[in-house]
């Protein structure tokens, strides 16, 4: 019974995370950036949707098609007023680009709460759930929003994966993680490439985001958790390796579970922590680091 | 050189800047000298956070880990056994150091972002273990320290514009010696600089050490004057931020624009008060452009400027 | 007890270090404004002008204020409030404290809902010997220190109620709603790994079995929980009839994922953000059945005050004064009416006349436990002094359930909530 | 030259790099007052040497010795301590200080406690600033300063620690022709004063001059060793730089279609790397269906020429493609309009197979034609078909080279450019590549410019040469006359 709680329930939250640390390590992987706007991203995705269903009246699926949009917006953003700007800057020197990627993208995701905090106030909010009710799995009583959240979550996923293996543009945003000067000798457009990355990382963030929203609540100060979140389960699979950021994420999610049950909910964070400064000292290349 | 870089154009304006700064309290509110008092401390987080980045080329997430040792050993000693301040002070340095050790040894190993994030995740442990031992450290409310340095508030201004101009002469000075040479050589081509001869670890061990010295100092210092320690003033993650924001704003890599920053930042961020959360909207707002189209910070221009020529 | 404490805690570090000090003066009033007048009395108030808790202290005690200065303040002299705004920083809250008092020469000051704003200043009300009550915090912390070293920490009083207390009253209100009205004999305590929930939790510990409910387990999550279904599982483990509750900080997530788990036993206890009027949209509902305590409640008249307060607050303010409202408009008449005894506002003699306080204010009649109890200038409780409300949520609306006399609705429970009456 | 021991001395030298062996029994000494110089085209493993008496890098086998005390596997700075200093190809001075105080770096102690500079020291850096010639420039910042002044730099920062043995890795690559004459003093001064010098380079010819005795290696193992004048004789040496007899087929430039206009015209092209002349003043044009060959060592240029073709580095002068201009025309424009590299990095999609790297060669194509051009392809490189499931990366050097080169056909080029295609390449391997060039060559009508330093690979296929040195263009002509005209210069 415990068992097969923990599994279950470890399932949904592990799926959560890894679709939020998908987005975060596929921008990583192909343009090189750690977008620390990440969290902020999500979190305005969820209360965007929160605030259209709820607010708005506009119901549970139009919100969240609307929170997901706003999420690909502001990704958009990012990507054409910061990340863009500072990576074509002459001003900064190479080496230095790094620093002020992450310094910018933290003030954008730092600006972005803010704003929301302003304008829809810091209490947390649950984004109406598109399905209701529960089912018994194995003796588990299961909200089926949490099935519902593991589903989307890897068909979410599973999509991408069919996008970037079986299609010619996905497989070019593929080549241009490996290789972007190649990309370029092969006449494709590596803006191109790096925009439509842009925008798939918005709308992943979105989907996850409201997921987040609607299976567990979000506040504007959940963002920078969030970012570190990901930040930690990226690092944890190995910057830019996208199977290794899902391990890791499983990895993640079921050790927070595992604690939450079998010792307490109190420290459930803390286990995963140990293990990622664990891992910073023995490998840092992550578990699956190619870099 | 570090005879030209006394009476240098930077040295003679801070010194004026300096001693005007030091007659203010003749003339404004109680409430303006500890909005000062504060903003001194922090420019002091940042020049230590400056001699990593800017001169040893160690990109430092965590300056709050380090701020928040200093600050809570000296504040946890003093709740227990109100022994002399200076001795608390002492002990919250000692901390502080040894945590500069503790952050030196990945940044030896790993690089970029996989440092950042060692440094960001030693932020997350101490605050998890303040949060956790509430009993000893007063947990999420905070820890009351008994002890103060001064209730004046003019007192408590000039101990921190005095502390702060002493910690500017030491790191700019630092900068400017030939061991800072050394420094800068270290960070920025690591191969040549054991090609001539320097051993690129040990210096960059010392940076961390001074680093983290000059944190905890002016961390335990804080404490003392502030009377509380909460993982809000000194731990957080948004603490380094500021810390952060602070230096690049001025212009990293000069060690005196930290403190321009640090100031701007507060005086920016008391400003604009009246528009409430609205307020740190706009004060991101401003870092972010400056970063995006200022890269060189507020010192960074004028230094630009001079050469340039 | 404290909402948002740590919520409040987190924007302060971000505020707290992109700003710091801070006076926000639009509430003040010009001093002038009484120049013809015997020096007038000042009062400063230290509060979170953007938090949902902290706004209404300014506001309550600036009307409380008015009030008595129409009927011609005391003993002629005129009320003067002075707001600082400390945005949820206790680093801005000192530099505020000691502007009131080194610059303002304030008589007397009212500060904050949040215990680790409150317990920065307690010292600082010691050092410049300066009356200081809270209308907010919860920690009993406050308390203790006083008793810790009397003499020295004689300043601060609680004027509201320490987790030790509210643990005291939810168990009051349990024993007739629980114990007595629904026959339930065991409960399971689940409250968040938090300061101000320590002494909270020792309180459920002691009184719980006190009053018939058997304690079966006895569950602390860290603030920063966001997937509850682990907690509800192993509470539904031990199948308790009652889920007793400590939550300030979070709130939404586990009202949230008790109702789409459909966790069939009932919440009842501390649920502080229950308290606020949004928190119904916030959940999407899921709150509903959720019983909660609180010192007011909407339309519940706890004393002949309370509703004319609420009147006048709205009508000046357009929204409804949170629970720190309440309590800092009655601390402005507690100070006025101890200066008003001591025949001056010299800290000493204030404070002797503070300690005799016996007042009947909004929430309740109003003393202050003595020199020698562990909790001295804590408020005193139970029948006839303070005894708190429980409210619960049903469709939309907060109902007041007890005290009896001031009940104005019927306990509801959603399909999925199993009450195990009579077993 | 006939100090009793030598200040430096490097003796069965082994460095394994994952498989491959990078130097193999390298063995050699210098003594003070000598000049060495260690050559060899690209992938000699000369640096790898360089590396190991730094102690950058630690050998897997044999001795270095400096003053008879082995140092091999010592940290970077104690070998330097031992009196072994570096003069780097790419000068890194601190932005922010000056000339003086970069000099003064030099001077410097290992310390943690100087906190003072001494006015010896001060001295001592305006001295030998006097000597390099940069008193001129002592108060002004590196970023003001021309490319020749910051390699004087890094030699006085070499000098200023007073090393026994210097390493000087390509002195002279970027400096003009004047440039070239005062660092080549100054290199002889070095000597003059006692110390033991090591000149890396890719060729003699460039340190003909200065050198006493030259030690030339290939692929990682010794091929020659004496003074200059025996070197370039060596046999083996002129078979690795300039191959053995040749046979041509050159077709008469006449006989091209375009003759007035050619369908690539490179005018007066310049470059400039962060102050490093790359290219200066190239003029070349290539015809419509002809094959021409730009021959260079490593570093003479070619890439930068190439890649200013391709439009990935801003030059000046004029490139134009059937007399319009190729400026202002992104990378992936001029690509997909036909005039297609094959980079010298290869630049594959390691973690792709074959066929996706094929794919993406030809991602402009409908899918039908694709695949019919990959078939061809396959029949060009048939061992590519065997391997078309296995990813780029697990392929040997050979394959991923004819991968490259197919992948670049798949985008129906109008002008293939292939740089460097045999770079690293085993003889045979080479063959096979050199016979699928033939056969392109006579079985359609491209049109190629091929970048090489390996003379013999180049100059079969070749209608015209051009000799590419120091970014200049120093012959152009048939490739039967190569050998007699060209080949002193290029040795």
């Amino acid at each position: 019974m415990l068992f097969w709680q923990i599994l279950i329930d470890g399932f949904a939250i592990s799926s959560l995370y890894a679709l939020g640390a998908t987005g975060f390590t596929l921008i990583f992987g192909v343009t090189g950036v750690l977008n620390l706007s990440h969290g902020a991203i999500m979190v305005a995705a969820a209360v965007a949707a929160w605030a259209a269903s709820g607010n708005f009246g506009a119901g549970a699926y139009v919100g969240a098609v609307f929170g997901v949009v706003v999420a690909l917006l502001l990704a958009l953003a990012t990507y054409y007023l910061i990340v863009r700007r500072l990576q074509l800057s002459r001003a900064v020197r190479e080496e230095e680009k790094e620093i002020f990627i992450l310094t910018a993208t933290l003030l954008w995701g730092i600006m972005i709460q803010e704003a929301i905090a302003y304008l829809f106030t810091n209490n947390a909010k649950t984004v109406l759930p598109i399905v209701d009710g529960v089912v018994t799995i194995l003796g588990v009583r299961t909200p089926a929003n949490e099935i519902f959240t593991a589903f989307v979550c890897w068909a979410t996923i599973g999509a991408l994966w069919l996008f970037v293996n079986r299609t010619l543009a996905g497989k070019a945003v593929l080549a241009a993680s490996m290789n972007p000067r190649g990309v370029t000798l092969l006449g494709i457009e590596l803006s191109t490439v790096y925009v439509g990355v842009w925008a798939i990382y918005g709308a992943l963030a979105g989907v996850a985001g409201v997921l987040l929203g609607m299976f567990l609540g979000v506040s504007s100060y959940s963002a920078g958790p969030l970012t570190a979140s990901a930040f930690s389960i990226v690092v944890l699979g190995g910057l830019g390796s996208v199977s290794g950021s899902l391990i890791a994420a499983y990895v993640v999610g079921y050790l927070e579970t595992l604690t939450a049950y079998l010792i307490s909910p109190a420290y459930r964070a803390i286990p995963a922590l140990l293990l990622l400064v664990a891992v910073m000292y023995v490998r840092p290349r992550g578990l699956l680091g190619r870099r | 050189m570090l005879r030209r870089a006394l009476v240098s154009p930077p040295v003679l304006i801070s010194l004026i800047v300096v001693l005007l700064a030091a007659t203010l309290p003749l003339y404004v509110s109680g409430y303006v000298l500890g909005l000062l008092t504060i903003a001194y401390y922090f420019g002091v987080f940042s020049m230590a956070w400056d001699l990593l980045f800017g001169f040893a080329n160690e990109v430092n997430f965590g300056p709050s880990f380090l701020i928040g040792l200093g600050a809570y050993t000296a504040g946890i000693l003093d709740n227990l056994y109100q022994p002399p301040i200076a001795l608390c002070i002492a002990a919250g340095v000692l901390a502080s150091m040894i945590g500069g050790l503790v952050l030196a040894l990945p940044a030896l190993r790993v690089r970029g972002p996989y440092f950042g994030l060692t440094t960001l995740v030693a932020v997350l442990m101490l605050q998890n273990f303040v949060v956790v031992a509430a009993s000893l450290t007063g947990g999420e409310i905070g820890l009351t320290i008994p002890d103060v340095i001064s209730i004046d508030d003019k007192v408590n201004y000039w101990i921190a514009l005095g502390f702060m101009a002493v910690s500017g002469a030491i790191l700019y000075g630092l900068t400017r010696s030939p061991v800072g040479l050394i420094l800068q050589a270290s960070g920025q081509d690591p191969v040549q600089a054991g090609a001539l001869g320097f051993n690129v670890t040990k210096h960059k061990l010392a940076a961390f050490l001074v680093s983290a010295f000059f944190s905890g100092l002016a961390g335990a210092l804080m404490a003392f004057y502030l009377g509380t320690a909460s993982v809000g003033t000194f731990i957080d993650v948004t603490v380094g931020v500021q810390v952060i924001i602070g230096a690049v704003l001025g212009g990293r890599r000069t060690i005196l624009g930290a403190v321009l920053g640090a100031v701007f930042l507060v005086a920016l961020g008391e400003t604009l008060r009246p528009l409430g959360d609205l307020a740190t909207f706009i004060v991101s707002a401003v870092a972010l452009i400056v970063v995006l189209f200022f890269p060189a910070g507020l010192l960074g221009m004028v230094k630009g400027a001079r050469e340039a020529t | 007890m404290a909402p948002y404490e740590n919520a409040a805690a987190r924007s302060a570090a971000l505020r707290g270090s992109l700003g710091a000090a801070s006076v926000a003066l639009m509430f003040a009033i010009a001093p002038s404004a009484w120049a013809d007048d015997p020096a007038p009395i000042k009062i400063g108030v230290i509060a979170e002008a953007q938090a949902v808790a902290g706004s209404s202290i300014p506001q309550a005690a600036q009307i409380a204020a008015d009030e008595i200065n129409a009927k011609g303040g005391v003993d002629g002299r005129k009320i003067e409030i002075v707001s600082y705004d400390n945005h949820s920083s206790s680093a801005e809250s000192v530099r505020a404290f000691q502007r009131a008092v080194n610059e303002d020469h304030v008589n007397a000051v009212i500060g904050s809902y949040i215990s680790e704003v409150v317990l920065a200043l307690e010292p600082w009300a010691s050092r410049l010997k300066t009356v200081f009550i809270t209308p907010g915090a919860a920690s009993d912390v406050i308390t203790q220190n006083i008793a810790k070293d009397y003499e020295h920490n004689k300043y601060t009083f609680h004027g509201y109620l320490t987790s030790g207390a509210l643990a005291g009253l939810v168990c009051d209100a349990a024993k007739d709603m629980l114990v007595d009205g629904l026959k339930m004999k065991t409960a399971v305590i689940m409250s968040e790994d938090a300061a101000w929930t320590g002494p909270l939790d020792a309180g459920y510990e002691a009184c719980l079995p006190k009053i018939g409910l058997k304690v079966l387990d006895h569950i602390r999550f860290s603030p920063d929980t966001t997937d509850f279904t682990p907690i509800f599982n192993k509470i539904e483990a031990s199948k308790p009839d009652v889920i007793i509750t400590g939550v300030s900080h979070v709130g939404t997530q586990p009202t949230v994922q008790w109702k789409s788990q459909q966790v069939p036993i009932p919440m009842f206890g501390i649920a502080s953000q229950a308290t606020n009027s949004t928190f119904w949209k916030d959940t999407n509902g899921a709150t509903d059945s959720v019983i909660y305590q609180g010192v007011s409640g909407p339309g519940v008249a706890v004393t002949p005050k309370t509703l004319p307060f609420v009147d006048a607050f709205s009508k000046k303010y357009g929204n409804m004064p949170s629970y720190a409202g309440y309590t800092a408009y009655d601390d402005v008449y507690i100070i006025a009416d101890a200066i008003k005894r001591a025949g001056s506002a010299d800290s000493g003699k204030l404070v002797d006349a503070m300690e005799k306080t016996d007042y009947v204010g909004t929430i309740g009649r109003v003393q202050f436990l003595p020199k020698g109890d562990p909790h001295v200038h804590g408020l005193k409780t139970g029948e006839g002094l303070i005894t708190g409300l429980m409210l619960q949520w049903q469709n939309g609306k907060q109902v007041n359930m007890w005290p009896a006399t001031l009940a104005n609705g019927k306990l509801e429970f959603p399909s999925f909530v199993k009450i195990a009456s009579g077993k | 030259m006939s100090a009793p021991a030598a200040k430096l001395e490097v003796s069965g030298l082994q460095k394994r790099f994952g498989g491959l062996t990078a130097v193999r029994d390298v063995s050699f000494s210098v003594h003070a007052g000598e000049i060495l110089g260690l050559i060899g085209p690209n992938g000699s493993g000369k640096s790898t040497v360089m590396k190991s008496i730094l102690g950058v890098e630690r050998p897997d086998a044999g001795s270095v010795r400096v003053d008879a005390r082995e140092v091999a596997g010592w940290p970077p700075h104690r070998i330097a301590q031992l009196g072994v200093g570096m003069v780097f190809q790419h000068s890194r001075p601190l932005h922010r200080q000056t000339v003086l105080e970069n000099i003064l770096l030099g001077l410097l102690p290992d310390r943690l406690l100087d906190l003072l500079p001494r006015a010896a020291a001060n001295a001592r850096a305006r001295a030998i600033a006097e000597r390099v010639g940069l008193t001129g420039v002592l108060n002004r910042r590196p970023a003001t300063l021309p490319f020749a002044d910051l390699r004087k730099i890094e030699i006085a920062k070499a000098i200023a620690r007073d090393p026994q043995v210097v390493l000087i890795d390509e002195p002279f690559a970027g400096l003009t022709a004047r440039e070239t004459a005062s660092f080549a003093k100054l290199i002889t001064e070095m000597r003059d004063d006692g110390r033991a010098v090591l000149i890396v380079d890719h060729n003699v010819k460039s340190m003909s001059a200065l050198v006493d005795r030259v030690y030339a290696m290939n692929v990682g193992e010794k091929i020659a060793e004496g003074t200059v004048a025996e070197v370039m004789a060596n046999e083996t040496v002129r078979k690795v730089y300039l191959g053995g007899a040749l046979t041509t087929a050159a077709r008469p430039e006449a006989a091209f279609a375009d003759a007035q206009t050619p369908f690539l015209e490179i005018e007066n092209l310049s470059v400039v790397y962060d102050k490093a002349q790359a290219l200066e003043g190239v003029s070349l044009h290539v015809h419509e269906g002809e094959f021409v060959a730009v021959v260079g060592l490593n570093g003479a240029g070619k890439t930068t020429l190439f890649n200013a073709v391709s439009g990935l580095v801003p030059y000046a002068g004029d490139i134009r493609r059937q007399g319009k201009p190729l400026r202002g025309r992104t990378a992936a424009m001029i690509a997909r309009e036909g005039i297609v590299q094959s980079p010298e990095g290869r630049e594959l999609f390691g973690l792709m197979t074959v066929g996706e790297n094929l794919d993406m060669g030809g991602h402009g194509l409908g899918d039908k034609e694709r695949g019919e051009r990959r078939e061809w392809l396959f029949n060009l490189f048939p061992i590519l078909k065997e391997r078309q499931r296995q990813t780029a990366a697990t392929l040997s050097g050979g394959e991923q080279q004819m991968l490259t080169i197919a992948r670049a056909l798949m985008m129906k080029p109008d002008l293939l450019i292939l740089d460097e295609p045999t770079l690293g390449l085993a003889p045979v391997v080479m063959e096979q590549i050199s016979k699928a060039l033939e056969r392109l060559r006579q079985t359609t009508e491209i049109t190629v410019l091929l970048g090489e330093q390996n003379v013999t690979f180049a100059l079969p296929h070749a209608d015209r040469v051009y000799v590419l040195e120091h970014g200049r263009i120093v012959w152009e002509g048939d490739p039967s006359r190569f050998a007699a005209e060209a080949g002193a210069m290029y040795l």
